[in-house]
């Protein structure tokens, strides 16, 4: 199994989910968190003073699947999160020795 | 007058005035008593409204502070009016109204109010009743320490701060109020300051200043030569905040007339609300328009401090001004704002609400602004400013500076990074949301 | 008053007008400048409270809208009070209320107070102080683009906003409001809007509905035909800002009796509170009701439009129904909420916070409803409400296609997503919280 | 009055009461229907401010409680507002001051406000009108149900919390307060009970006791033989709250004296507004200085409660007590409160807002202070809070017990945990706000 | 030494922190999460418009053990995250490299 | 590409990302989490009772590089992050199969 994590612009959140479920995806894990990146360093200004704003709102994706379903899923993702401007986002594949339902006690990819 | 009695018979003349007739002897006013009544009930509404100020105050400060710090904002400003409610009826309001004195300083004791059901011949019936002074009064000192809490909130200890507080509403102010207010020597020499762009705001402003000067700015907030902004956390409540103060101040310029009984005094206080007004939206919207000049986008929290900076600078003479001088008066007020607060920056005095600027420089504006509507003379005004000020900041500074040398004044490090919350009080305001 | 003549020796009729005690002449009547006295402080102290609905109605709205508009919300809130008070002061007031004129259209200059100390012969004795009426009807032209503001929320461009809430407070609102309030031809017609559901609510609500239609809904709101709701992201503040509007309506209905000197007068005002806040509170459980049994679970939010919209409903003739009457005109304001929102939604009009249910809707029943209690005929109601809604909405389109046409009223499709505060203001209300 | 007569021409004598002047004659005291206005015009004044006080206790309770039930606290305590307000009018008012009657109980049937524009010999001129005064009184019931509403937090189901309210507005509070300020019993025997430290506050308390002993405590509170903190999601709304209350009982207590046209009651409602400020500010620093000695650190909650509990305090004599004695009254309620909220703990009753500590012990206390500086006997003031804790206390435990053994008024485990909003609203007060 | 991944429901997280303090495990990262899984697709309605809550408020757990632990504690988080209704949560067990602890700069189980 | 994950005190976060810049990282994953570890156990009283707080806020930073950097990357922060006092924070390193970016499609070290 593989855990695949991706990065994308928040507003893009309900269309990849809607993707990734048409794709097979039963479930997944969605995390608020800042990204820091090449979209960054543009300026603001507070009360006078300017001022680098370096962190980004991103929603961070993890999904655990089949091996075999990885590459499709990444396809998925890419296709649905792309919007071609700078910030669209990176996915990560990491390998997964185990898992487990806990409600059931199911294991491996029965329990994805 | 002279008319009238003229044409009186003998015998009304005689029988009216025990009648209690006399009171409506005076055309446009109203009978003695109801002036009474009406001038106790200024005072009354008047108060209740500068009251709910302690609670503009507190959103504002808590809006425009870290989250880690809100919770100990809010026990700041509870505190602080509770203290000054205590410290001005054991000592300030006698202090700051002593009756004849020196005209410098004469220490007051406890207030004590009208007895019960007090009969009209114990009451003084020329002006309002003992407790609605008292009251009224005592709203405007907490006002001028919560302009301190503001400034040198995110860092500062708080026992150490009620303390100042105590000496601030207790001594500090009652002592310079009496100088105007009190008929002290600034009123004989015909300083002007109808509702306290000076004697309450400058005031708070200087005391204030030390303070930032003393205590030295946050950590990060100054670093390689930069400003690094710490963005409040809740510019809703901010602007709550803002909102509930522009309401208070009705009551702070309104209820200065101290008289509503008569024609000419109830359309002077309609007058001053009116102008209030005027000089709250154009200080707003001068705000609105410089920001989104001088950096492209307007700033919220500028337009706040550029409504309250309109708002002090027609605090000392809300009256006199036509709309349209209200108008102006207030604009410049907000204008000053925009450009004193990173003009603060510059000299790394870290005002955390922008409290210096709306209080101190737009009072210092106000004050001198009186020439032009008001019967006021630029050296006097200029006279009780320099007065105000030098008397305040060192009497603050000083203060400061004991603090400083024996309790200390400021939090450790790493207790300012982890946010007062956590370390004074071991509680925090929002203990559920997530912080950046 | 022929009795009273008969009674009095000669020497006393002479004697006594001049005395000024003739001000006691009529029974049930308190003094003359007393009763203008009491008249002037019901407007400021009505002023005040209606003030404070700015501040109700900024926190109704930064409560409905998702956090990454709040900030916005709040700038537009308190720009369009200021701006409003500076264009009542301009124009507005006295193209409202221009004395004798053609009833259809007379504009006014600035607004000029009495003077400072105004003598009782230079004062509207009858009525009230210049300041204290100017105040009171400035705070009701806010209100009105208070309403608008919400409705056009989360995807408006701030100035070109501002601009039609420049036009609507200086311009729009005042022709249209002399037609009734300024003694024009629908008040000749026997027109009857007590306090401005009609005047104020709808005009307001007309104004915002031409508004939705021209800007469109929210992206993502009505997709593959369905509506897509965004939820507010707090209603704590929502339901303060209710509270607060609540509150401020006692003043709206309340100082609308414009007199309160007389037994009579302060009678109806405590009858008007009374009134008010029953339809408040019927409005409130009548959506309560009606979203448990629709929908099975109460929806606060709807509760929150339903007793704002009882309060509209009874602003039309808040002094003549009996609390029976308060009740259920004030409940079927309630339920008209809980229909009329989701209807919106099918027309795909797209009311951030239900801008336009509680006061065009709930404002043309309330202006029907004068018909039960109050002396007012159904069609001369019907001309009136057409009339309003035809100009304003009219005026309205028009002034929003141009603004359309040349600055653009939307913000960009990405700007829309990334919320309008980085976009427009740079600037988070909620800097710290994590967003979903 | 004799001397007057005796000076006084015989034509005169006959002239004048005619021309309504007669209203003048008693020194001290502004002509009668000035005083009607101005009595009227208080309870609208004071009226308005405690209806604001729903404000407070929504902000107040939703600070305090877990953001997973702000929105139902939200529509509770609006709710329950709008339920007393309909409620007193159809029942409630007339059964709490229903003129002569056998002291202990007689059903009122709904409101009848004065006619519109009430002629003076209609009107109760040497009081009020009724609409100022059922509008005054009918705040005061709101208050009760507001106090049981944040006790009962985060576990009560939605609809039988609001039955427990309508038959608390509309049959038990008036009856028990019909003993007292309907001129019942209790006041025959000089029970002494100003504003409503039991009348009011310990009744809400009582009701509020019985409603956490028979809902038992939220889950986890109490476990292992140890008390879980379940802190507060927002401190700056609890601290708005606290604001909000404080300045509602400036009406609260000032609107008691039921009276504003003489000098002397002017003078007392002043005298009110000193001390009820100074027992909020002692109460206040008392739980500041208690909670720093005893735990080492302010605890922001506490002192929030005790300037709550200093209010209480002087809500049954806010009038005779000096300013010290108004210090020291408050101080020893915000003690109360520190010593309290614990012990609450510690016999596992869950009071989520510290509404009994509050509103029940220090209303006890309240009550009995009367004894040090108002005309009161302590055996007679034990009296009325047993008489008002049983009735209340067993009547609410009754109407407790029937509506948990029928509807059921406890959430389900699992909707508790998911928290009131999901469960009971299908709505979240904070949407997008992660929690914790 | 293997990271575990856990997604539980929110209000088991004190006592599952118990459960695992007791089963030997001396630090974990907790993050709020939402979950989106077979447990969704509830209807709600605002303002009179009917929608979908496709994602669930979940606590996510990373915890960092020995190798020889890892199974204990699956089984621990296991037994204590039951309730055996939908939306119990799921494990995931992956390989670590390398750990290291910043402050003595202990490496690999030494700094667990 | 390995995968590390560091948690550190929040208030470090500024420096760190600093550092990290330096050394070359370009990108990184930002949370806000709870911590639990050894710096915990203090008790705090409210409203008189007295509790443990067991979480600590910290803020977990997820950076995706290159293997041969790994070390550097982790010896930047150890260096930055420390203050030597308790609850400093750890570090963890996994194993990366796959990286892509989304707006190019480019894979691997490229992506990162
Ligand atoms: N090396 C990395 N490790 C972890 N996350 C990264 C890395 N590089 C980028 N990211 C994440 O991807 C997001 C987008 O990357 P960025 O460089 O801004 O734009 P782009 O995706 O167009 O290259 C960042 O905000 C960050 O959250
Ligand atoms: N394939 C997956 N990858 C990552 N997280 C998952 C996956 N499946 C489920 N989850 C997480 O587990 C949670 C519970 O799963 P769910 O399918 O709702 O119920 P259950 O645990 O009873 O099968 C989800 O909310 C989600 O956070
Ligand atoms: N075994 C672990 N697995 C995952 N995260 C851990 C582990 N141990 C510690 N942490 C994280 O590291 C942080 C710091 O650890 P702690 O034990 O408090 O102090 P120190 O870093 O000084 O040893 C914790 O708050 C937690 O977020």
């Amino acid at each position: 199994m593989k855990l695949i994590i991706a990065t994308i612009k928040p507003f893009k959140l309900e269309e990849v989910r809607e993707a990734l479920t048409e794709a097979g995806v039963r479930g997944m894990m969605v995390t608020e968190i800042k990204g820091f990146g090449s979209q960054s360093g543009h300026t603001e200004i507070y009360r006078g003073a300017e001022y680098a704003v370096n962190f980004v709102p991103k929603i961070k994706l993890e999904i655990v699947v089949p091996a075999t379903m990885a590459d499709q899923i990444l396809e998925t993702i890419t296709k649905t999160a792309k919007t071609g401007k700078i910030g669209d986002g990176k996915i990560f594949v990491l390998d997964v020795e185990q898992a487990l339902r806990v409600r059931t006690g199911e294991t491996n990819e029965e329990a994805l | 007058m002279n008319l009238m009695k003229s044409l009186i018979p003998a015998a009304a003349i005689v029988a009216l005035p025990q009648m209690g007739l006399a009171q409506e002897a005076t055309p446009g006013e109203a009978a003695q008593h109801t002036q009474y009544i009406f001038t106790t009930l200024l005072f009354l509404m008047a108060g209740f409204l500068v009251f709910f100020m302690a609670a503009g105050f507190a959103m504002l400060e808590g809006g425009l502070v870290r989250s880690k710090n809100v919770a100990m904002q809010m026990i700041k400003n509870i505190a602080l009016f509770s203290i000054a409610a205590i410290m001005y009826w054991l000592v300030g309001f006698n202090t700051m109204y002593p009756g004849d004195f020196n005209g410098f300083f004469a220490l007051g004791g406890p207030t004590v109010l009208d007895a019960v059901g007090v009969a009209p011949e114990d009451a003084a019936l020329d002006y309002a009743s003992i407790g609605s002074d008292f009251f009224f009064q005592l709203v405007f000192v907490a006002a001028t320490a919560s302009i301190v809490s503001g400034a040198v909130a995110e860092r500062i200890k708080l026992w150490p701060f009620l303390i100042f507080v105590i000496v601030l509403t207790g001594i500090l102010y009652p002592i310079s109020g009496s100088w105007k207010w009190g008929g002290g020597w600034l009123d004989a020499m015909g300083f002007s300051d109808f509702a306290g762009s000076t004697v309450v705001h400058s005031v708070g402003g200087w005391a204030a200043l030390a303070g930032c000067l003393i205590l030295g700015p946050r950590i990060g907030k100054y670093k390689d030569g930069k400003v690094h902004p710490m963005p409040g956390s809740n510019l809703a409540l901010a602007t709550l905040g803002t909102f509930i103060l522009w309401l208070g101040w009705f009551g702070f310029n309104g209820g200065s007339q101290l008289a509503m009984g008569s024609v000419g005094d109830v359309s002077d206080v309609s007058r001053i609300f009116a102008n209030t007004n005027m000089a709250a939206a154009s200080g707003a919207i001068a705000a609105l328009i410089m920001t989104q000049v001088l950096y492209k986008k307007p700033d919220l929290t500028m337009v706040l401090n550029g409504a309250l900076a309109g708002l002090v600078s027609i605090t000392a003479e809300p009256l006199a001004p036509t709309l349209f001088g209200a108008l102006w008066i207030g604009a410049v007020g907000g204008i000053i704002v925009v450009f004193a607060v990173p003009m603060l920056d510059k000299f790394k005095i870290d005002d955390v609400v922008g409290a210096i600027p709306v209080h101190l420089f737009a009072g210092i504006w106000g004050t001198i602004a009186v020439i032009f509507y008001g019967e006021a003379n630029l050296i006097t005004q200029l006279t009780g400013i320099v007065a105000y000020g030098v008397f305040t900041f060192v009497g603050a500074a000083i203060l400061w500076t004991i603090l400083k040398a024996t309790v200390g004044i400021r939090v450790s490090e790493e207790d300012e990074i982890n946010g007062l919350d956590m370390a004074e009080l071991g509680m925090e305001a929002y203990p559920e949301f997530s912080k950046g």
